[in-house]
Parts: C-alpha cells; sequence; structure tokens
C-alpha cells in the first residue's frame, strides 16, 4: 500500500470507531435521520471546505470565506427582494461576483507577494463590511424556486432524508477529488505546496495557478453562500462567523497538511462529518452547559489529532521495522 | 565558430544583486551537437548566467539568441517550450510529490482532461530505467536519497530538452557508476544534436566529456578553449587565475597509535532499518574515510555518531566514560561536530547572514544567555571568510544568496568555529572548486595533525585515499570491511565495495 | 418529559441568566431538559433542532440567534409532531410552525427607554449618544429603532453620535472615550445604551474624564442586568427597561396546558418591558437578581 | 552602537512613516485630534487613547512576534486572555490580595503557553491547529470560571492596573512599553534572538547545529501566553470586571495584524518587536480614527479592510522592489 494514503485512512478510521462508539452510548445515533442530517447540516461546510482543501494544499489560507458566504446570502437575498429576477441568474450573477473576489486575492498575493494569511483577512473584512453595507438586517427569501428546492430530497429508508443541497456538497466533492488528484491543474496545486520557488523552476504556471486556486475557492464559498441560502432561506450579514476555522479544522483533521503539498479532498468530507458527529453527540448528550460545550469541542478536536497522529507515527515505525527484517 | 553553427549565444549578458555584479557583460556561445562545459571557481557566476539563460532571473543587461533569433524568456516556461532543459544545481524537484509526478509535472499523460496515472508511471519507469533505476515511481521523492533525486532531475530535464541541456553539478552527490550512466546518455544526445551545458568542479569528468570549456572568474568572461588544447594545470590556472601547488602528499599516513586507548569507542551501536551494528573506535588525530554505494548506509552512519537519529542498541564511551548520544546536542556537548550532506535542507539557514551561520553552532553550545559578543562574531566571520576564501560581499549578506560552494564552505566554518574534538563531514567537498578543494584537504590535514578527529564519507575515492587513515567501507547498511594505512587504495576499496560481504570480512584489518 | 432547548450561546451576563432559570424552571417541573448551546451560529441551531426531531424529544425551546431561515427545520419539527416554543426573541416565519413564542416587544423596550428621557429632560436641548448593539443584531436594530420613534416628536433632542459597542463592557467603554473627546463632554446631555453592559463600560469611561454619570451626562439602558442597578444605587446611572429572563416558565405553562388538553396559546406572550429608575430602591432589585445566574 | 541604531530605523521606517500617514489622516478630518491636556496628574487626548487602547494588541503583538519568527502562530491569545482575567476577577474577589491575584493569572497564562509550546514542539501538531484547541476551549474555561456572568470587582489596587496612571501615562500604555522594552532587550541581548530566528528559518538545520529547537519552541509560546495574560488583566482591570464571553474576542487577528505590518513574515525567520508594536499602534489608530470619525458602524469593516489593504500593498516587498527598479532606470 502507498505510504501516502496513511493520513486518510488513519481519519477514516478514528471517524469509524468515533460513530460506534456514539451508536453505543446513544442507539438513536445510527439512523438514517442523524446520517441524513450530518450530510445537510454539513452541506454548506463541506462545501467551503473543498476550496479550502485547495487553497491549504497549495500553501495558502483563505480566512475570507466565511464572510463570503454571508455576503452571498445577504446578496442574493436583496436581489431577490429588490428585483424581479428568478434565482437562478441571480446565483449565476453571485458566482460571478465570488470567483472574480478570489481570483482578486489570488492575484494581490501572487503579484504584490503578499501572505495569503493577511490578504484574506482583508478579503474577510471587505467581505462581511459589503454584506453590511447591503443589509444590517436579516432578509427572508421566498421565492417558489427555493420552496422547490427544500422539498427535493429523497427520503431514505427510516425517515432520513437525503437532501438535495447534501447531495450537492457530495456533487462537489467528488468533481473535487477529481480535480485535485486526477487533473494537471491539480497537479500544480500539489507543487505549489511542495515550494513555490521549485514549482517555478519546474515551469508550473506559478501565477496562473494561485489565481485559480483562489478563485476557486471563492466560487465555492460562493456556492456554498447559495446552499446556505436554501438552508436558511435568508440573507444575514451575520451568519457564518467563523465558519473559516471550522473549515480549516475539517480540512486539517481530514489528513491535509497545513504546510500545504499533503492531503486529501477526500479525507476533508471525514473531517466534515466528524465536525458533523462532534455537536450531534453533544447535542444528543445535551447535558453540557455553554462552557462545558466549548471544552468538550476543543478537547474531542485535539483527541482527534493526537489519535491521527499517534497511528500514524505507529504504522511508520512498522513499515521501516518490517524494511529492515 | 561561424554564426549559423550557434545554437545559443549571449552577449554581454550582466547580472547584478546587490553588492555583486554576478556577471559582467559575458559572451557564451553553445553549438548543436557539442558538450560545453562552463568552468570557474564558487562564485564565479556559473549557476547565474545558467538562470538568466532559463528565466529564472530577469537579466540586467545583454541578449540572448536561440538559433540566431533573439529570446527573452520570462520565466521558465518559457524556457522549457523552446526547448531547454535543465537541472539547476540544488536538487530543484517536488519532495512532496511521487517519483513520476515529477518527472512528467505539466506533461502528464491524460484522457478527457483527467490524468492517466497508470500511464504516466509506466512512462515514468521507463525513463529512469535509461539510467538503471528501478524505484516505486509511485512513491514520494523524499523517501529517496538525495543521488536518486539527482538521477531524477536529470531524467526530467534531459526528456524536457528539445534542443539545449543544461547540466549545473550533477554530479555532485553521484558515484563512479551513474556518472558513467548519465555520460552515456549525454553522448547519445549530443550525437542527436542537442547542446550541452555542462557545469562541474571534477575536472576529470569535464576533460573525460566536454568539447570545449568556457572559464569565467568573477563574473567576466576568461576565455572559451577546445577541450583538446588544455591540460589541467592550464585549465586551473585559468580558473584560478594563478598558480596552485598541486599538492604532493607526504606518506605520512602513520602516526596514529592504534594500541593507545581510543578517544571514542562506539560498540555494537545501530539503527533498525537504518544501520546494522557496528564497532568503531576513533583515535586522536586520525581520519577516518567512509566509502559506499549510494544508499548504503553512508549517512546513516555519521547521523547515529551524532545522534541525529538515536541508536537503538549499543554504547559509546569517550575516554573510557560512557557516553549519551541521544541528540544532537550531546553529541555537541561532548565536543563533535557534523557537517551534513543536504546543505540545503539540513545545513544553511538561508535567510540569516553569513556570519550568524558561523557563530550558530558555537552559539548554541553556550546556551541561549551567553551571547558571543558582536565583536568576536564578526572576527571570528571575517577571519573564516578569509581562511576558507568564502566568497561573498561582506559577512552580513544572507548565506542563501551565496553560490553553492561558498555555502558548504560557510558550513564547514560553523564547525570549525566550535573547535570540535571529532567532526563528521558528510560529502564535505561536494560542489566546492578546485582551489578551494585543495585547501580544505590541507585543512583537514592541519587539523588532524592538532589533534582532531575525523570522519569523512565521500563519494570521491580519490579523495579518501589522499586523507584518510582508515577507510570504513559500508553495503547494504552493513559495515563491510576496513582498509588501514598503505592498503588504502582506490583499487582495495572499489574491491571491498563490490566484493561479496563472507570475503570482505576476512580482509578487515 | 424531555425537552430540547437551543439556546444562542453564552454571549451575555443575561443569556447566561436566560439558561440559568430555564434550568431551573424546567427542575421545577420536573422536565428532562436537553441544552445545545449554539455558539452564536445559526446552523449549529438548526443542526440542534434536527437532532432533537431525530431523538424524539416531546417539545423544543429555541431562543433563535436571528429572525429569519427557521421554515424547514420547523416544518420537520412540526411533521414530527414536535411543538416548538421560541423564547425572548421571534422568528418571521409562518405561525403555524410553532405553538407560541414568549418574549419582550424589542422596539417596544427601546421606546420604553426613548420616553423616559423625553420626560426627563422636558424642553431642555439634549444632544444623545447611542451604544449600539452589535450591528446587525435584531436587537440593536429593533432598540435603535423604538428610541427614535420615542424621540422623534421630541425636537430638543437629538442623537449626535452612534456607534455600535458591541454589547460589550470593554467596547462600551472606548467607545465612549471617543464620543466624549469628539463632541467635548459638557455638550453631551445623555447616553442611550442598548444593552447594560455597555452602559456600565460607558459610565467608568465618564468617570475617568472627570464628569459625572447620572448628572452631567444621563444614562439610560435596557436590560436590567444586577450591575446596573449597582450603578443606579450610586447615582451613576438613571434608567434601565427590564427584559426578564425568565421566558421559560411561562413557556413551560403553556406548554403543560396545550398537552394536558390541546389548549392553544395564544401566538405571542409578551413579558413585561417594566422601567426601573433611581427611585425603585436599587439595591434591593439588586440583591433579589443576584442569584438569578447573570 | 551607532550603526546599530541606524539599521533599526531603516528597518521601522516604512511603518513610521505609515503611522504618521494615518494620524496625519485622523488630524485632518478630526482637527481637535491631537489635543493633549494635563489633569488628574495624567495626559488626555486621543494620541493618548491610542496609546492606552492599544495596550492588549500591543502586549499580544509582542509574544505573536516572537511565535511567528519560529513559522508559528498563535491564535488561543484572546482565549488565553479571557481566561487569565477570570482568574484575576475570581482570585481578588476570593480575597487573595494583589500580589498572589497576578501572580495567579500571570502564572496561567504561562501555564496555557507551556500547553501550546508541547504540543507544537513535542506532539509536532501543526501550530495554527494546536492553538485552535486552546482557542476554542479556553473560553469554555473561562467561562467556568465566571459562569458566564461578568465578574465585577471592586478593589482598587487591581483597577489601577486598567486604568491608573504613571509619570502621567496610563498604566496600561506604560505596562506594553516597558514590557516591549524588556523582551525587545532579552531577546537582543542575549542570543536568544538569534537562535528563535534561526529555528524559525529552518529547524531542522538549527536542530543539528546543536540549538535546543524544542525548548526554544515552549519558550516561545510561554512568553506569548505571559503577554496575552498581562493583557487579559489590563482588559479585565479596565472594566472592573472579568468578561469572559468577549475579552480578547478576533483580537488575536488584530495582534497577526499587528506583527505582519509590523513587516515580520508569517513565514518565520528575522523579527522586530519594535516594528510590531508599531504595527498595534497603526491598527489601534485605525480603529480610533474610526470611532472618532463618526461613520454609521456598517462602514467600520469596509474602511478597516481598505485601510488595511492599502497599507500591505504600500508595504509589499513587490512594490517595494519596483520602487528600486524605477529609481536606478530613471
Ligand atoms: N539571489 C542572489 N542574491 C544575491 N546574490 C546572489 C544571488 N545568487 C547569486 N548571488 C551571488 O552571485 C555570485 C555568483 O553566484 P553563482 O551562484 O552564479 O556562482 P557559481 O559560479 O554557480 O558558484 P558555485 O560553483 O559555488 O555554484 C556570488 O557571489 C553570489 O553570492
Ligand atoms: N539505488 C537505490 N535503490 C533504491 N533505494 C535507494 C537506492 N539508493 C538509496 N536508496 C534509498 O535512499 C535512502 C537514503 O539513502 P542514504 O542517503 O542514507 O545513503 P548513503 O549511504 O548516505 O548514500 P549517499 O549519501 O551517497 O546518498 C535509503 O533509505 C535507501 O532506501
Ligand atoms: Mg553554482
Ligand atoms: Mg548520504
Amino acid at each position: 500500500m502507498n505510504p501516502r494514503l496513511l493520513p486518510f485512512l488513519a481519519t477514516v478510521v478514528i471517524f469509524v470507531v468515533a460513530y460506534v462508539i456514539c451508536w453505543l452510548q446513544f442507539p438513536a445515533m445510527l439512523s438514517t435521520r442523524v446520517i441524513g442530517n450530518l450530510l445537510t447540516d454539513g452541506a454548506f461546510l463541506g462545501i467551503v471546505a473543498v476550496g479550502m482543501t485547495f487553497v491549504i494544499l497549495s500553501g495558502g489560507i483563505d480566512l475570507s470565506v466565511g464572510s463570503v458566504i454571508a455576503f452571498s446570502g445577504v446578496f442574493v437575498a436583496v436581489m431577490l427582494r429588490d428585483t424581479g429576477i428568478h434565482p437562478v441568474p441571480v446565483f449565476v450573477l453571485l458566482l460571478a461576483i465570488t470567483t472574480a473576489f478570489g481570483a482578486a486575492m489570488g492575484l494581490i498575493i501572487h503579484v504584490l507577494q503578499m501572505p495569503p494569511f493577511i490578504v484574506t483577512l482583508a478579503g474577510m473584512f471587505l467581505a462581511r463590511g459589503m454584506a453590511y453595507v447591503l443589509s444590517v438586517d436579516s432578509i427572508p427569501i421566498a421565492h417558489p424556486f427555493y420552496d422547490w428546492v427544500q422539498t427535493a430530497y429523497w427520503l431514505m429508508p427510516g425517515k432520513g432524508r437525503l437532501t438535495l443541497i447534501g447531495a450537492t456538497m457530495l456533487a462537489v466533492f467528488v468533481a473535487g477529488i477529481l480535480l485535485a488528484h486526477r487533473t494537471r491543474f491539480g497537479a500544480n496545486v500539489f507543487a505549489l505546496g511542495g515550494g513555490v520557488q521549485t514549482a517555478r523552476l519546474m515551469g508550473v504556471p506559478v501565477g496562473r495557478t494561485t489565481v485559480l486556486i483562489y478563485a476557486l475557492s471563492g466560487l465555492l464559498a460562493g456556492l456554498s453562500g447559495i446552499v446556505f441560502s436554501f438552508y436558511t432561506s435568508a440573507g444575514y450579514s451575520l451568519a457564518t462567523v467563523g465558519v473559516e476555522l471550522d473549515a480549516i479544522a475539517a480540512v486539517v483533521i481530514g489528513g491535509t497538511l497545513l504546510t500545504g503539498g499533503s492531503g486529501f479532498v477526500a479525507g476533508t468530507l471525514i473531517g466534515v462529518l466528524i465536525m458533523g458527529l462532534i455537536q450531534t453527540y453533544i447535542t444528543f448528550d445535551g447535558t453540557l452547559s455553554s462552557w462545558w460545550t466549548k471544552i468538550i469541542i476543543g478537547a474531542l478536536l485535539l483527541a482527534f489529532i493526537v489519535l491521527q497522529k499517534a497511528l500514524l507515527d505507529i504504522t511508520a515505525k512498522r513499515a521501516s521495522a518490517r524494511e529492515a527484517g | 565558430m561561424s554564426e549559423s553553427q550557434a545554437l545559443l549565444r549571449t552577449e554581454g549578458l550582466t547580472k547584478t544583486f546587490p553588492g555583486t555584479r554576478a556577471l559582467d557583460a559575458v559572451d557564451f556561445d553553445l553549438r548543436a551537437g557539442e558538450v560545453h562545459a562552463l568552468l570557474g571557481e564558487n562564485g564565479a557566476g556559473k549557476s547565474t548566467l545558467i538562470k538568466c539563460l532559463t528565466g529564472a532571473y530577469r537579466r540586467d543587461a545583454g541578449e540572448i539568441l536561440l538559433e540566431g533569433a533573439p529570446i527573452d524568456p520570462r520565466d521558465t516556461q518559457d524556457a522549457l517550450a523552446l526547448g531547454i532543459g535543465t537541472v539547476y544545481q540544488e536538487v530543484n524537484l517536488l519532495p512532496n510529490l511521487s517519483v513520476a509526478e515529477n518527472l512528467l509535472l505539466g506533461r502528464q499523460p491524460r484522457r478527457v482532461g483527467l490524468v492517466r496515472r497508470r500511464a504516466m508511471n509506466d512512462r515514468a519507469r521507463a525513463m529512469l530505467a535509461r539510467y538503471g533505476l528501478s524505484i516505486d515511481v509511485t512513491r514520494n521523492l523524499d523517501a529517496y536519497s538525495v543521488a536518486i533525486q539527482q538521477i531524477v532531475a536529470i531524467a526530467r530535464a534531459v526528456s524536457m530538452s528539445g534542443r539545449v541541456l543544461i547540466l549545473d553539478e550533477p554530479t555532485a552527490s553521484l558515484d563512479r557508476d551513474e556518472v558513467a550512466m548519465l555520460f552515456d546518455v549525454v553522448r547519445g544526445l549530443r550525437d542527436n544534436g542537442l547542446g550541452i551545458i555542462f557545469i562541474s568542479h571534477f575536472l576529470d569528468q569535464v576533460f573525460e566529456i566536454a568539447d570545449r570549456v568556457t572559464v569565467l572568474r568573477n563574473g567576466r568572461l576568461v576565455g572559451v578553449h577546445d577541450i583538446g588544447g588544455l591540460d589541467r594545470l592550464r585549465l586551473v590556472n585559468l580558473m584560478l587565475g594563478r598558480e596552485l601547488a598541486e599538492e604532493t602528499r607526504e606518506t605520512g599516513r602513520g602516526g596514529i597509535d592504534y594500541d593507545a586507548a581510543p578517544r571514542l569507542r562506539f560498540s555494537g551501536t545501530g539503527r533498525r532499518g537504518a544501520i546494522a551494528p557496528f564497532d568503531l573506535d576513533v583515535h586522536r588525530g586520525e581520519v577516518i574515510g567512509v566509502a559506499g554505494l549510494l544508499g548504503s548506509g553512508r549517512t546513516e552512519t555519521a547521523e547515529l555518531m551524532f545522534g541525529a537519529a538515536p541508536m537503538d542498541c549499543g554504547s559509546v564511551t569517550s575516554e573510557g566514560r560512557p557516553l549519551r548520544l541521544a541528540s544532537p546536542r550531546d553529541a555537541i556537548g561532548a565536543g563533535f561536530g557534523f557537517s551534513p550532506e543536504d546543505r540545503k535542507t539540513s545545513g544553511i539557514i538561508g535567510d540569516m547572514s553569513v556570519r550568524e551561520n558561523i557563530v550558530l553552532a558555537l552559539q548554541a553550545r553556550q546556551g541561549w544567555l551567553r551571547r558571543v559578543p558582536m565583536r568576536r562574531q564578526r572576527e571570528l566571520a571575517d577571519d573564516f571568510i578569509k581562511r576558507l576564501d568564502i566568497r561573498t560581499s561582506d559577512a552580513e549578506k544572507p548565506i542563501g544568496e551565496l553560490s553553492g560552494g561558498n555555502q558548504q564552505k560557510a558550513l564547514l566554518a560553523r564547525w570549525l568555529a566550535t573547535n570540535p574534538e571529532f567532526l563528521i563531514l558528510d560529502e564535505p567537498t561536494r560542489g566546492i572548486d578546485v582551489g578551494a578543494h585543495a585547501e580544505i584537504i590541507r585543512m583537514i590535514e592541519e587539523l588532524c595533525a592538532s589533534g582532531m578527529s575525523l570522519l569523512v564519507i565521500s563519494a570521491e575515492l580519490d579523495e579518501l585515499v589522499a586523507y584518510s587513515h582508515r577507510v570504513i567501507v559500508v553495503r547494504d547498511r552493513v559495515h563491510v570491511a576496513e582498509l588501514v594505512g598503505e592498503a588504502i587504495t582506490t583499487d582495495a576499496i572499489v574491491k571491498a565495495i563490490a566484493r561479496p560481504a563472507a570475503e570482505a570480512g576476512e580482509n578487515a584489518r | 418529559q424531555t425537552v430540547g432547548f437551543s439556546q444562542i450561546g453564552s454571549e451575555s451576563g443575561w443569556r447566561a441568566a436566560e439558561t440559568t432559570v430555564t434550568r431551573q424552571e424546567a427542575e421545577k417541573r420536573g422536565i428532562d431538559l436537553k441544552f445545545a448551546d449554539a455558539q452564536q451560529k445559526q446552523e449549529n441551531q438548526i443542526k440542534a433542532i434536527r437532532s432533537f426531531v431525530a431523538q424524539g424529544v416531546d417539545a423544543i425551546l429555541l431562543a433563535p440567534v436571528v429572525a429569519t431561515g427557521w421554515d424547514a427545520v420547523l416544518q420537520e419539527a412540526k411533521e414530527a409532531e414536535i411543538p416548538v416554543i421560541l423564547l425572548d426573541r421571534m422568528v418571521d416565519s409562518d405561525k403555524d410552525l410553532y405553538l407560541t413564542a414568549v418574549g419582550s416587544d424589542l422596539v417596544h423596550e427601546g421606546e420604553v427607554a426613548g420616553k423616559w428621557l423625553v420626560d426627563e429632560v422636558g424642553d431642555r436641548e439634549c444632544n444623545v449618544v447611542e451604544l449600539q448593539g452589535t450591528t446587525g443584531s435584531s436587537p440593536a436594530i429593533d432598540r435603535k429603532k423604538g428610541f427614535e420613534q420615542a424621540i422623534a416628536d421630541a425636537s430638543n433632542i437629538k442623537i449626535v453620535r452612534s456607534q455600535t459597542g458591541d454589547f460589550t463592557r470593554a467596547k462600551g467603554k472606548e467607545v465612549m472615550e471617543s464620543f466624549l473627546k469628539a463632541e467635548g463632554g459638557d455638550t453631551i446631555c445623555a447616553l442611550y445604551a442598548h444593552n447594560d453592559d455597555m452602559a456600565v463600560g460607558a459610565i467608568q469611561a465618564i468617570k475617568e474624564a472627570g464628569l459625572k454619570p447620572g448628572s452631567d451626562i444621563l444614562v439610560v439602558s435596557i436590560d436590567a442586568v444586577p450591575d446596573i442597578f449597582q450603578a443606579m444605587a450610586a447615582g451613576e446611572a438613571n434608567a434601565t427597561v427590564e427584559l426578564t429572563p425568565n421566558m421559560a416558565g411561562p413557556a413551560f405553562d403553556a406548554l403543560a396546558k396545550y398537552q394536558a388538553d390541546g389548549t392553544e396559546p395564544p401566538k405571542f406572550i409578551q413579558t413585561e418591558s417594566k422601567l426601573y429608575t433611581q427611585a425603585d430602591d436599587p439595591m434591593k432589585v439588586y440583591e433579589e437578581k443576584k442569584s438569578q445566574g447573570y | 552602537m551607532n550603526g546599530g541604531a541606524a539599521r533599526l530605523l531603516r528597518r521601522i521606517a516604512p511603518q513610521l512613516v505609515t503611522l504618521a500617514v494615518i494620524l496625519a489622516t485622523i488630524g485632518f478630518v478630526f482637527p481637535g485630534f491631537f489635543n493633549i491636556a494635563f489633569a488628574n496628574e495624567r495626559l488626555y487626548g486621543s494620541p493618548i487613547d491610542i496609546l492606552n487602547r492599544g495596550a492588549p494588541v500591543a502586549l499580544l503583538a509582542i509574544g505573536m512576534t516572537l511565535v511567528i519568527a519560529t513559522r508559528g502562530i498563535d491564535l488561543s491569545v484572546g482565549a488565553v486572555m479571557a481566561i487569565c482575567g477570570a482568574i484575576a476577577a475570581s482570585a481578588i474577589t476570593a480575597g487573595y490580595g494583589l500580589p498572589l491575584t497576578l501572580l495567579m493569572a500571570l502564572g496561567a497564562g504561562i501555564a496555557c503557553g507551556l500547553w501550546n509550546g508541547l504540543l507544537v514542539a513535542v506532539l509536532g501538531i501543526q501550530p495554527i491547529v494546536a492553538t485552535l484547541i486552546l482557542m476554542v476551549a479556553g473560553r469554555g474555561i473561562a467561562q467556568l470560571i465566571t459562569e458566564g456572568a461578568i465578574l465585577t470587582f471592586n478593589d482598587a489596587g487591581l483597577a489601577y492596573v486598567g486604568s491608573g496612571s504613571f509619570a502621567a501615562l496610563p498604566m496600561p500604555a506604560v505596562l506594553w512599553l516597558s514590557v516591549g522594552v524588556a523582551v525587545a532587550l532579552l531577546v537582543r541581548r542575549t542570543a536568544l534572538g538569534m537562535l528563535i530566528e534561526a529555528v524559525g528559518v529552518n529547524r531542522r538545520a538549527s536542530s543539528l547545529a546543536g540549538v535546543s529547537s524544542r525548548l526554544l519552541l515552549i519558550t516561545v509560546y510561554a512568553i506569548s501566553g505571559l503577554c496575552a495574560a498581562l493583557a487579559g488583566i489590563i482588559v479585565a482591570a479596565d472594566i472592573r470586571g472579568a468578561d469572559a464571553n468577549n475579552a480578547g474576542l478576533f483580537l488575536e487577528l488584530d495582534a497577526i495584524l499587528a506583527v505582519v505590518v509590523g513587516g515580520t513574515s508569517l513565514l518565520g525567520g528575522r523579527f522586530s518587536i519594535i516594528a510590531s508594536l508599531i504595527g498595534a499602534m497603526i491598527i489601534q489608530s485605525v480603529n480610533t480614527g474610526i470611532l472618532v470619525a463618526g461613520f454609521p458602524p456598517e462602514f467600520n469593516l469596509v474602511i478597516k479592510a481598505c485601510i488595511v489593504l492599502a497599507i500591505l500593498v504600500l508595504q509589499s516587498p513587490a512594490l517595494y522592489g519596483a520602487a528600486i527598479l524605477l529609481r536606478r532606470t530613471s
């Protein structure tokens, strides 16, 4: 087996074990309802985390996504409220805007050689600020198209729902996996993560790839914003604060190195599911106070990361021992 | 040398860095179907010249003509598109990608936009087979030694060069066999009409493969010569601009009292998966050479002895007292020093100045509280810059901006500054020019005369023969033979490397 | 029986008190309360409600972080025949989707505060500085609106500066400091803060600037948390509008009636927005309130 | 010595110019900005406010600079502020007396830093994730101490740390200035600074050269924790209460921003504490400027984003390179 796959496998093993533990404690956790919820509730996070995976693989970071999601919701809501345009063209316009926004950040990062952390931090302020400027109120969305999308789900046996947005996330993951691991663009992303200077010397189009990566992240943040607007039927400028950190955590739990150059899009899906599992577990438990909730989330995050590391170290040791023997 | 013959030409190429004029109006021409060696001391501007050719640097002035037409590569992609393939001095591949991906990055075989993995791996295997390498191409590049990475880099560059192939010190970490293999490939390409630029500090190799040489000194063109009209001495004079006293070794190889108690005794030390347990005594004033093929476990031996890779069996004594070697700090505390093989990732602190790099080990040993006074730091740095002839505009220049060979010298200085009792040098002369090479060998001998013990790993057997009192031969991660005194000859070493283990054992000592 | 409670988070002392009181009320009635803290995120609240539905609780209490976006998940709860009661904030979903809402009218709170100021200053010219809540949050929007409505007819009262203090004491103090610098302390006649915490911070800023809060600058705010009563007792704050943390009591009562015989409660059970001034024996109220987990 | 001063000046010149431009702009928009008065034995005025209000970010930036120099990042500082503020408030109300209270709060900060350092240096967890854990859990711990409420206290001694004055300056300003000077001297008079830089640029090579990189990393996070603790005490003392929910919220981002505006690379290596401190003052000037300017608060973020972008563009190495090129060609 290829040792490159180890971090991913470790994540999967941990997820399965964790789920089994949850199920032993709360048998209701293994219902299609919970599984459907994990997918639906994780949808917007999952989509944005795919974009984040690309960014992190390239050695960058995108702090703007949470704000872009909020901006997208507000933008869609305002457009639907103030103009008679059908949602679909509004979506297209929005995706164009967020993609351009991402591309612009990528361009600044590349041309001005500024650290992504800071550029996207400014982007985070800007996108949230633009959302405020559009509207500080939360704006409900009422449109037949939204009603239709919300009722478009497949009722799994056991009353669980596989919703359209959950399915969208899965589709985005499939596309992301192909793009990252099976295209030249994907290889270039990994190359940037391995070292920008070296990648440049090897003929990787550094500028174009950087711009494309952040554009992709912007695009997916926009898409995630649309999904979020379906999820809540509203646009709200204060929504999704801190989602960028959730996305980063999901990516890292999924076995991608924050230093770039190594990781898996599929691992991110597991990361998102693990984050959802933690939430669900805490709700099922239902006895934790606000503060204990935070402490337990932190402790579980730590546990996952330490376990993953331990698992990797053990397998690495085994492998070297086998080679020697 | 008519105009039509020139495949690649530069006219008045100039490149300035803050504080240095790396290239000063250099004219250079490369013909189709020749191997053209580019020679010069460390810091002469060779790497800079080729980086200007490939667009990695933007030149300040001058023309570049490819087949008579001016070209202006803005980045390396342009150069690749023009059919100029390059192996840069430091291995410039991506450690986090698989070998196959490194070989075919940007040219992966595709079907409907998706990379065909299997086809890619097959192609990669085929590419490496030419160099006698059959490794798992799906593993990450960083699973392999520097030498293998070097070969992969060469394979990649060769496959991308339609018209020109540039090799910047490709043989620095290769063994004879690999070098021979590489030269076969290069000759084949030359016969197919490619122009090849070859940079090396191994003059033997230059004489073996080159058709013409261009010599640079301090960023200026010194001359262009056909190899036929040159001898070694002449070439060295051209490069250095002065006479180099050919070192005549006295046969003072004795003088080590093997009956006295050794300074250090490694008994049964080893590490699973890295190097089999071995015994080794280190005596005062002794130079121990370590020879072996690529990946045989030489570096592992050194890292183990320095505590960089903890041993899992055996014990060490120093002057009869037990010594704990769990980390480099322990080793340094016991008076060890270690100059690692991969200077880019394990040696230099790129963003920091030459001065800081030189005092680093000394400072680390003194502890953070007792700062080496600035005056002393400057003295040390200036002293070593002078003694080792490190070419830098001043001691405050970031070491990353020095030429490769000069970085190596600064690393040596780092350890000499700590005045160690036992110094381990892994490939200390890699990428160092002839002048400095002689200087370093003289220094090794001086150091030993003053009582320091040395363990030197080198792929250059001549060099090992020149200064070793004893040579350890490593094969397949086992110390298989030990040659002492007059028994040390190039032939003997080659034989020990090649001979099966059982026989080699008999010959030890 | 089991009731799920999806709380916004614990961003303020008032919110912590609401959680404490809800727990106490549930315990009093022998209800098993499943508590879920959403850390200020709507998506977490939606997740929590979904998990409550998946667990099959008997009823759900929801303190919504924002008014919009609840239709789908409330619909799901309805389909699973689990009654939902809203606490302290409203949603703009269809009224069929929840059993009832217990809360105060945020606009009204602002009006009460504004009216008090109008009465207090009479015909005097009065420049007011306003400390807003977190930009975009519904209390900030509504309390601003209510206050503006109340002072709309009093042409002598003007809001001269308005900036967000994020509902926090520290920001309240910092922003007040800048107000005092920008306007000059003696031209400001009153401070209106969207919550007491910001007012408490601002009072310190006023004191440090060498002015007397409560007399040089009138201070009116909303929530009625214990600390503001201390300030009132010291004469440093003038009035506060109470937002009771006991929303769960009426909610559980309505729920019990509904479950017993299907009595539909009114769709909105409004709690009182009581005005407290220095005349109301602030120290006594302080002692009463101290035990409520603020 | 003189050469050193000149080098320092050259290093911080861009930050100084930026600060001057921003202050001048505010002064232009709001003419009373530079008025400074003397009352109650201390100075008053907007510039003093900047020094005073900038204290938490400045303190955080000191520790953050060192952490970033090792190629790390510390997201937990905001939460650590909350923890230490809460500890200080509860200790003083429990009657432990000022010295013990301060000791406990500062000790807690160091403990938090050691925890981060352990995760990063010993377990080898990536800094951003390692500190994310404490960022999430730490606020919970702080709330656990205060039980979600604002823990008010009335101890004049502790309040003095936040709102007292010393030598005509507000106490927080005095504190960050002296901690800044102390840490700057500590790292530059000893070899600490150089070793930190070495570890940040190339940890493997530094270890091989005998630098105890593990210990250094832990030390650096501990210093960061200590600075955060002091910032937390100041914030709590300022409002005479520990607000576990909001103390230090999102301040880690401002601190990182200050370090970057100060010209230290997020990729580790060369750092300057003085430049970071000027960076903190730049950020506080922007914040204070926005407050006195009187725009509607909806625009705060957009304005801040634009100013930050402008600063970064002006300080970007690429632009700097282009400027040199221009000068040379002309
Ligand atoms: N990026 C850079 N910045 C500043 N100076 C540089 C840079 N790269 C090279 N130099 C300087 O330019 C000069 C020429 O360096 P170059 O690398 O071309 O030497 P070289 O001939 O390849 O030497 P070597 O044999 O040691 O590899 C040196 O003095 C070096 O210090
Ligand atoms: N020819 C080869 N085929 C397969 N693997 C190899 C080969 N050469 C080296 N390796 C791998 O590269 C790794 C590193 O080798 P290492 O650098 O330690 O060898 P070495 O004895 O120090 O030789 P050198 O320093 O000359 O490269 C080893 O783990 C080995 O498995
Ligand atoms: Mg070179
Ligand atoms: Mg080696």
